[in-house]
């Protein structure tokens, strides 16, 4: 097994445009605001052949970030991301075709103007996978292949439904024949009948296509049931990191605790008192994480140490790296 | 049709007030182009025009015998063919006007919500200024500056509209620019010409398709202001606005039809393209689709 | 009892001496008087001279009126006269009123009422350009430099004459307001105090003197004569001013807007051909454009100078149009098909002058000409002029002094910076006899041979369609019939408060 | 004592260009006083429709054109404007999906809920305001007097929800129409919010209609469940035994959709097809398409209610499981 | 904010300081001004020492670079025709105009809004469709052309109203303003009305297609399920809503209103800026061209940014900085 796509200490940083005004304002003395917002901060991390790793975290922990800049659309502000050894991009764009996208929404991601034929084609023309003669076959391939009627090409996004939509966000993916394929929440805006039928394409597909996988959701059951290995994500860092079958069953760290306490249960026997635990407090803001290990405030087994010193990410015994002074 | 269109038509329809107004468009516009073989008189060919029979009033039968329904003007112009005549020119210029200013304005709006930093702030203040900037002031200097006839005429409208259409197409456009199918279309990744044009370019046109009609009857507006202040078009080939400003002076005495059939006409046309204008952006808001 | 007159413009500035626009000195007159009127068909008459004669060629005496006192009580004497030329010399602005002292080498007082002014050679005009020679007092205005003279005018310090007003207030390009002076030398003007109004637009004008607004209004716009005429309340008197409409043709080898009409080159500049210009001369109505383009407010003329102006040739024929000969003219001259030419106008300097630009593109398209009609507002027009990219020009001239010679000395003379002459000449016309007799016309100091030296310089003129005169421009003034009558109106189109005398009943 | 909401074959249906949607569609159900109703079903069921024509609120094209809401006793379909106003936000309640939205970004929070506080006669400024100082403190927002000048954008998310869920519970309603009121939310923060809503719910007696499309909220919140498909009710009954044991083939199907109830990596059991389109619904029963239990029967004839108290709209239900 | 406050200011500099190249070639290159003023009977010499005294002889950067001199030093200039500086003469006329502008603007709001809200409110009614109709009117008929009408109507035919000029000012903190009295109201009222008629359609069109769209909104339908009542919905909750996008529009506009006022001061005799610069360019007294649009840039980028922290008055999310409380 090797590592396809490294991250080696990616951070990212958001800073706000700094105008000429603003800085002779400075000179004068006034405040000026220009913390920027920590989206990423130093994550490592490797992806095997053929693996998928899961990546969950809270909304705005920086997920969507750290799938843009491994998937090559985003230049990570420090550290390097790899793709077989070369970086995905050079300068701000992307050059590599071998790793792949699929987006949340497929009603946004779908241009309303473009038949999906085209969608889809578009991508292996321009980068000579594919010559414009042969491209409508590939097309219907890949339309059956997602479960989708080939005579479906000529139609516009408009006139499917969701799930279906979906079907053509990752035949266009996989039309590029990528190596990798980063999906951003793919299922998140679905209802679960859908969700289960794109879930089921995507296991077959990755099974047909040895395709390796980064799959980012806040779901946690569905991050569980797709992923080999999971990440979860805190205020930008990764705090805990492990085979998946391991870190559901023994969450070490406090965060992944309360995260997967606080899901409710589907309570076949009756509701008798609540099936979640809430955990206290609000996500920190990114502008000015707490000191220390930034979970400490919402921590219940928060100490002095924690609030002073940042637990680095440490590999356990299993194999698991957690990042917490206590676990 | 295709069935999209005819949907489009279908709600069209419902509103009357639209519906004729496209007919008076429709109307105005075969006019226009047809006007030389509707109007009795070619206002144009000078040999032919009488000064003996100058703001006449309307009906009156001029001495090579036609009967000017609606008058002459103050040149011995059949008004009726005059204003036919002007029609076109008006519509020229306008849509001429509106039709570079929209592909200049749209190009800038794009590139400058492609584009992002340096150059997007550039070419926005540079709009911003321009919309602060009164229009007519700069169409003035404009007018002064490079003489008369078409091409500076039109070139000051250009400069006094094309921001409009700038702003308008950035404003989509930088909407567009966060939908996941241009962030999909640059993850692929695509050339960024391509991004441009086959895919954020035509997502903004609804808007524009509105700002536009309505520019257009701006611009027509415009020139008209612009030949009351004597900046227009030259006297023998005149445009509506010109027609209206030439009659102006005839106002206070009574002659009031020199000016004001020409007038009438110019208000039903820019009523009529704003009418039009109107359902079209309620059509193409989809806040308000249902 | 008060007067408000609605004016187009002026003044524009309390400094009589800081311009030479005619509506300035129009509205100063009232404050400042000059050495020499002119009548009401620019005869010249005493002012605050009382008598002028020609001491040797060069060399005019000035008799000054006894008794004349500034508005604050001190004498006019010669010495404020003198020192006035002085101002005149030296201020400088866009339109310098050194031009009425240009003749002046120096000047000499003979006592405090007697001034002799020494010219550079033979001026027999001198008393024509001192109709403009506002004498301001040496002692107010002394000290003043050409910076901050102004502005001790405008504040009312130093606007001090001895006009039949005085100065009261004055807002830049709105009004002008003056109390009659109860110690003026001459007749007692009837109006206690004069409010001149700006109202450049025409329709304002009339729109505000139909209100009652103001009780007079000058320049009514043609197009509205004929209705204030038929207004029980309003009255309106008419006058034939000094302006002449004429077109002007590019006598230069090349000319800019005249091709063949596929736009190809012509050959030769074709106004050049005397066939030519007597084509178009031929093709111009001016009967039908001074009563239809001018709305009666026009007379047809085919001499640069209007019948009062001392050079008036009487025996100068109208031409009649021919718009067959004309044709044929043309073919004679190489052109059976006519050319493409751009016919220049203004459009806003004078009443009338689109309308007559216009008539006359459709008279010149008639003889076979391609012509396409540009009217342009003055600012744009006279500046392409100046720098010779016009091909003819269709504009108004008034002979303001009253002497044909301002006009042939300027426009038919070859330019000639030597000899100060044809400054205004841009057609590149070039005549030597001509020239003889404009320069021998500007040194004769006998009147009566003079007028035969202007008269036959205008029979030539005239002949050689060196501009082609087309009609006299009408004035018009209307007024509240209940409040105000106007005694004349004048050929120049000033306007002063004491012509205006209140309604007889 | 008379159930607080009795909903008799409620039809609302929106006059489209394309044609009438038929978003509700003969529902009938009743609600206790106090009692937790979780009303779920995949997306575009009809389920906000049918909040929105409770409280009187369906958008224009759309209408309630026929049937019957009684709300203790008192009929709702077709009374005055001005009576239905009184009621809302006094009686019946109501809070929405996005809390982004609801809140004007542009007036204070205190100001919002002191209109909310005076729209029902509340006395003067200082007195909405103190209510409103005492609403937010109930819903969990600490120093809350202080926070009445703060705006909208100053809190996050689920402090918004809360505030939405205050002005809700100004008045002491008896009825809050909860429309998917957590699913922006993060699940840490959704997680309070059900908690707390649960708690002031029992406490004050308030009955509440909770929308939903989450089978797990719903289980660990709700007394009783109501599983919407196309417009319709299509099962109901205690929360416990209809998850436990479906009737109809289609809460079946969602329920297995769930991935928690595969092992991880197996293949889900998926529901085939799509919901279908409101316009053109075909004839017999909605789902037949879709339902691996279908018979001729189920694709011309319509359903009947089978089996009532545990109710469900299907011609072959499920056997009801050994409980 | 401050910082925000000096970025503006850079670039109003920078809008002016391109204004002014701007009109500087191009009052160049429609020429010489002392050809268009100077009399007919001036001699060569006499001309070409005007052009020197003007220093219009030397060349155009060298013009430009003296204009920048003086510039810097607060100076515009002086009028060549009026040999008033330019500032002067600016500002003696610029409260007449921004008093009309202001009016304008204000009947436009006050009418217009109430109108707007009320035709987005119910898009449906006959009365909607007639102030919709009437915005469509104001919108497209030429401002001189409705000034005449209105001259024609109320001044000389019914003789209501003055057909022109500004009458009587009252003096407050040394400027002249109308509005203070009957008479100057009257004087007023006309051109203030033929001005507001464009601005008037605008507000209109905005705040309906403003309302309709809150309306739609889960703000409104929020307070709705809260008991509001439709009035107070549309007075507390609609109208604050759609300010933000009235009062951007509505600086932007102000600038063309300035600019509109050109036509308008020019029928109504109205003694404001605008007539000053058309009186300039016929006689392409470039001092004042100039001058007055410098200035007219400096008024415009002031408006917008006040205009601009109006926004973020208006707008809590745009304020920055945090707030005190
Ligand atoms: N283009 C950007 N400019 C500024 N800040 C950004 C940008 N993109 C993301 N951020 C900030 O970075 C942080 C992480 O955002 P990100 O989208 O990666 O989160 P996420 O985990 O994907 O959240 P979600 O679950 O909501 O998608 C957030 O605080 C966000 O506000
Ligand atoms: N304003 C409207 N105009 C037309 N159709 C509408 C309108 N509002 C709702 N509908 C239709 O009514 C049906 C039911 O919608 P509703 O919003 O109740 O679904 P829902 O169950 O709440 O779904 P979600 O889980 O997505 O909120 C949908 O098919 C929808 O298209
Ligand atoms: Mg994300
Ligand atoms: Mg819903």
């Amino acid at each position: 097994m090797s590592a396809i796509l490294t991250a080696e200490h990616v951070t990212r940083r958001f800073s706000p445009r700094v105008t000429l005004g603003d800085r002779i304002a400075g000179l004068l003395g006034a405040k000026v605001d220009r913390r920027a917002v920590q989206a990423v901060t130093d994550v490592s991390l490797q992806v095997q052949q053929g693996e998928t790793l899961g990546l969950v975290g809270e909304s705005g922990c920086g997920k969507s970030t750290l799938g843009r800049m491994l998937a090559g659309i985003l230049p990570p502000s420090e550290g390097a991301v790899r793709l077989s050894g070369a970086s995905p991009m050079r300068g701000k764009h992307k050059t590599t075709t071998r790793i792949q996208t699929v987006f949340q929404d497929p009603n946004a991601s779908l241009n309303p103007r473009i038949r999906i034929g085209d969608t889809i084609a578009e991508g292996p023309i321009s980068h000579g996978l594919v010559t414009r003669a042969n491209a409508p076959a590939m097309v219907a391939e890949w339309l059956s292949r997602v479960g989708l009627d080939p005579a479906f090409a000529t139609r516009f996004p408009h006139q499917f439904s969701g799930g279906q939509r979906q079907r053509v966000a990752i035949a266009r993916a996989l039309a590029m024949q990528p190596e990798v394929l980063v999906c951003d929440e793919p299922v998140a805006s679905l209802d679960v009948s859908i969700q289960a039928q794109i879930l089921n394409l995507f296991l077959d597909l990755r099974q047909q296509l040895g395709l390796t996988c980064l799959f980012i959701s806040h779901d946690l059951s569905v991050v569980r049931h797709v992923s080999d290995r999971v990440a979860v994500m805190y205020l930008g860092r990764i705090v805990e990191m492990g085979e998946a079958a391991k870190v559901y069953a023994a969450p070490r760290h406090p965060y992944t605790q309360g995260l997967l306490d606080s899901v409710p249960k589907l309570m076949l026997g009756g509701n008798e008192g609540l099936s979640f635990k809430p955990i206290s407090g609000e996500l920190p803001s990114p502008l000015s994480p707490p000191p220390g290990c930034a979970f400490n405030p919402r921590c219940p087994k928060a100490t002095e140490l924690c609030r002073r010193e940042r637990p680095p990410l440490t590999a356990r015994e299993d194999g698991t790296l957690v990042a917490c002074h206590h676990a | 049709m295709s069935p999209a269109l005819s949907a489009f038509w279908q709600e069209y329809r419902e509103n009357w007030i639209a519906v004729v107004a496209l007919a008076v468009v429709a109307i105005i516009v075969a006019a226009a182009l047809f006007a030389p073989w509707i109007a009795p008189q070619d206002p144009y060919d000078l040999a032919n025009l009488e000064l003996a029979n100058a703001r006449r009033p309307p009906g009156f039968v001029g001495s090579d015998g036609y009967v000017h329904w609606l008058g002459t003007d103050a040149q011995g112009r059949d008004l009726f063919s005059a204003i036919l005549y002007g029609l076109r020119i008006s519509l020229q210029m306008g849509i001429a006007a509106g039709a570079v200013a929209l592909t200049i304005g749209t190009l800038l709006g794009v590139l400058a919500a492609h584009a992002g930093g340096k150059v997007e702030a550039g070419i926005m203040r540079l709009v911003d200024l321009q919309l602060s900037f009164p229009a007519i002031l700069l169409a003035l200097v404009l007018v002064a500056v490079l003489g008369q006839g078409r091409v500076p005429l039109i070139i000051a409208l250009v400069t006094a509209q094309y921001a409009y259409f700038a702003r308008t197409a950035y404003g989509a456009a930088t909407a567009e620019r966060q939908k996941d199918y241009v962030e999909a279309a640059r993850a692929t990744p695509l050339p960024g010409r391509r991004v441009v044009f086959r895919h954020i370019l035509p997502n903004c046109l609804p808007p524009l398709i509105v700002v536009g009609t309505v520019q257009v009857a701006n611009a027509i507006a415009l020139e008209a202001t612009l030949s009351f202040l004597g900046l227009g078009l030259p006297p023998t080939e005149p445009s509506l606005g010109m027609l209206i400003a030439n009659g102006f002076q005839y106002m206070m005495s009574g002659r009031t039809w020199i000016s004001v059939y020409p007038g009438i006409a110019l208000i039903v046309l820019i009523v009529a393209i704003n009418v039009v204008g109107d359902q079209l952006r309620d059509q193409f808001n989809p806040r308000l689709r249902r | 009892q008060n007067l408000t007159m609605g004016v187009i413009a002026g003044p524009e500035s309390m400094d009589p001496h800081y311009t030479a626009t005619g509506t300035h000195s129009e509205a100063l007159k009232h404050v400042f008087d000059t050495l020499t009127h002119s009548g009401d068909r620019l005869q010249i008459e005493p002012g605050l001279a009382e008598s002028w004669r020609i001491v040797n060629p060069t060399t005019w005496e000035f008799r000054l009126r006894r008794g004349v006192k500034f508005h604050d009580g001190s004498d006019m004497t010669a010495e404020d006269v003198a020192s006035s030329i002085r101002r005149m010399q030296t201020l400088s602005g866009p339109n310098p009123t050194s031009i009425y002292v240009r003749r002046v080498r120096e000047t000499r007082i003979v006592d405090p009422h007697t001034i002799q002014v020494v010219t550079d050679g033979p001026a027999p005009t001198l008393p024509n350009d001192f109709i403009r020679l506002f004498v301001t007092s040496t002692r107010a205005t002394a000290g003043l430099t050409p910076e901050n003279s102004n502005e001790a005018f405008n504040s009312g310090r130093v606007t001090i004459g001895t006009g039949p007003y005085r100065y009261v207030s004055w807002t830049p390009r709105e009004q002008f307001t003056v109390e009659r002076n109860d110690a003026y030398w001459g007749d007692r003007p009837h109006w206690g105090r004069v409010v001149r109004r700006e109202l450049s637009n025409p329709a304002a004008r009339v729109a505000q003197l139909r209100t009652g607004q103001v009780d007079m209004i000058v320049r009514v716009p043609a197009a509205d004569v004929q209705t204030l005429e038929r207004d029980r309340n309003i009255s309106v008197v008419k006058a034939e001013t000094v302006y002449v409409f004429n077109l002007a043709l590019d006598q230069r080898e090349n000319t800019p807007q005249v091709t063949a009409r596929d736009g190809s080159r012509l050959a030769a500049n074709p106004y050049r051909d005397p066939r030519v210009r007597e084509a178009i001369d031929l093709a111009i109505d001016r009967r039908a454009l001074a009563e239809v383009a001018m709305e009666g407010l026009g007379t047809p003329q085919s001499q640069m100078v209007t019948p009062g102006i001392f050079g008036y040739n009487p025996n100068i024929q109208i031409p009649t149009p021919n718009v067959a000969r004309a044709r044929q003219l043309l073919a004679e001259a190489g052109y059976p098909n006519g050319f493409r030419m751009v016919l220049n106008f203004s459009n806003n300097r004078l009443p009338g002058d689109a309308g007559v630009g216009t008539g006359i593109t459709q008279m010149l398209a008639r003889i076979g000409l391609e012509v396409q009609a540009a009217g342009q507002p003055a600012a744009v027009i006279f500046p392409a002029r100046a720098r010779g990219e016009l091909s003819n020009i269709m504009a108004g001239w008034g002979t303001l002094t009253g002497e044909a010679n301002y006009y042939y000395a300027a426009n038919a003379h070859t330019n000639d910076r030597e000899k100060r002459l044809g400054a205004f000449n841009w057609t590149g016309y070039s005549n030597p006899e001509l020239d003889a007799l404009i320069q021998a016309a500007n040194v004769e100091l006998d009147d009566k041979k003079r007028e035969e030296l202007l008269q036959r310089i205008g029979a030539i003129y005239t002949s050689e369609r060196i501009a082609i005169p087309i009609a006299a421009v009408g004035s018009a003034w209307a007024m509240r019939r209940d409040r105000v009558s106007l005694r004349v109106g004048r050929s120049d189109e000033e306007t002063y408060a004491w012509d205006v005398l209140p309604a007889s009943r | 004592m008379s159930a607080l909401l009795e909903v008799a074959q409620l039809r609302t249906h929106f006059l489209t260009r394309a044609g009438v949607v038929k978003a509700v569609e003969g529902v009938s159900f009743t609600l206790e006083r106090g009692e937790i109703l979780g009303l779920v079903g995949e997306s575009g069921s009809g389920k906000s429709v049918t909040g929105f024509s409770l409280i009187g609120l369906v958008d224009p094209p759309g209408r309630i054109v026929s049937g019957s809401i009684r709300f203790d006793g008192q009929e709702l379909v077709g009374l005055a404007p001005d009576r239905m106003r009184a009621l809302r936000g006094k009686r019946i309640a109501m809070v929405f999906q996005d809390p982004a939205a609801t809140l004007n970004p542009v007036l204070t929070i205190g100001a919002q809920m002191a209109l909310a506080v005076q729209a029902h006669g509340g006395g003067s400024e200082r007195a909405a305001r103190d209510l409103a100082a005492r609403t937010l403190t109930r819903v969990g927002i600490p120093d809350a007097a202080a926070r009445l000048d703060a705006y909208p954008h100053e809190f996050s998310g689920g402090m918004r929800q809360r505030v939405a869920i205050a002005t809700a519970l100004l008045h002491g309603p008896e009825l809050i129409i909860a429309d998917e009121p957590t699913t922006a939310l993060d699940v840490s923060i959704q997680a309070q919010i059900l908690a707390e809503m649960k708690q002031l719910a029992k406490q004050s007696g308030t009955a509440l209609i909770w929308i939903s499309h989450d089978l797990a909220t719903v289980s660990s919140l709700a007394d009783r469940v109501l599983v919407m498909y196309a417009g319709r009710i299509v099962e109901s009954g205690p929360v416990a035994s209809v998850l436990r044991a479906p009737l109809h083939p289609y809460t079946r199907g969602l329920l297995d959709s769930l991935p928690a109830m595969a092992r991880p990596g197996e293949k889900l059991n998926q529901i085939p097809g799509s919901t279908p389109s409101l316009l053109s619904l075909p004839p017999g029963c909605p789902f037949a398409p879709r339902c691996p239990r279908a018979t001729d029967i189920c694709r011309s004839d319509p359903p009947v209610v089978t089996q009532p108290g545990r109710m469900a709209l299907c011609h072959h239900p499920l056997e009801m499981a050994a409980a | 904010m401050l910082g925000y406050i000096i970025q503006r200011l850079l670039q109003a500099a920078l809008v002016m300081l391109a204004m002014s190249a701007l009109v500087f070639v191009g009052v160049y290159a429609i020429g010489n001004p002392i050809d268009v003023l100077i009399s007919p009977d001036a001699t060569q010499d006499i001309r070409e020492a005007a052009i020197r005294h003007y220093g219009l002889d030397l060349p155009l950067w060298q013009q430009y670079l003296a204009f920048l001199g003086r510039l810097l030093r607060g100076d515009l200039g002086t009028s060549f025709v009026l040999n008033i500086p330019v500032t002067d003469l600016v500002f003696s006329r610029l409260p007449a105009t921004l008093e009309l502008a202001l009016a304008s603007v204000l009947i436009g709001a006050f009418i217009g809004i109430p109108l707007g809200v009320y035709a987005g409110y119910r898009p449906e009614s006959p009365l909607s469709r007639g102030i919709m109709a009437f915005s469509v009117l104001g919108f497209s008929v030429p401002t001189f052309w409705i000034g005449l009408i209105l001259i024609l109507t109320f001044a000389v035919n019914l003789d209501w109203l003055p057909a022109g000029d500004r009458g009587p000012t009252v003096e407050v903190l040394g400027v002249g303003w109308s509005f203070l009295t009957w008479e100057g109201l009257q004087f007023l009222l006309l051109p203030a009305l033929n001005l507001s008629l464009f601005k008037l359609a605008m507000m209109i069109r905005l705040s309906r297609a403003g309302t309709r769209e809150v309306m739609l909104s889960d703000t409104v339908k929020f307070a709705r399920a809260a008991g509001l009542s439709e009035l107070t919905i549309l007075r507390r909750h609609v109208l604050r809503l759609i300010s933000i996008p009235l009062v951007t529009v509505f600086g932007l506009e102000f600038g063309s209103t300035l600019a509109f006022a050109v036509v308008t001061e020019t029928i109504f005799s109205w003694p404001g800026v605008g007539k000053l610069i058309i009186d300039s360019i016929t006689s392409l007294d470039r001092p004042v061209m100039v001058g007055y649009l410098v200035l007219v840039a400096f008024l415009f980028v002031t408006i917008n940014l006040v205009v601009d922290l109006t926004y973020a008055l208006l707008d809590p999310r745009l304020r920055r900085g945090g707030r005190a409380a």
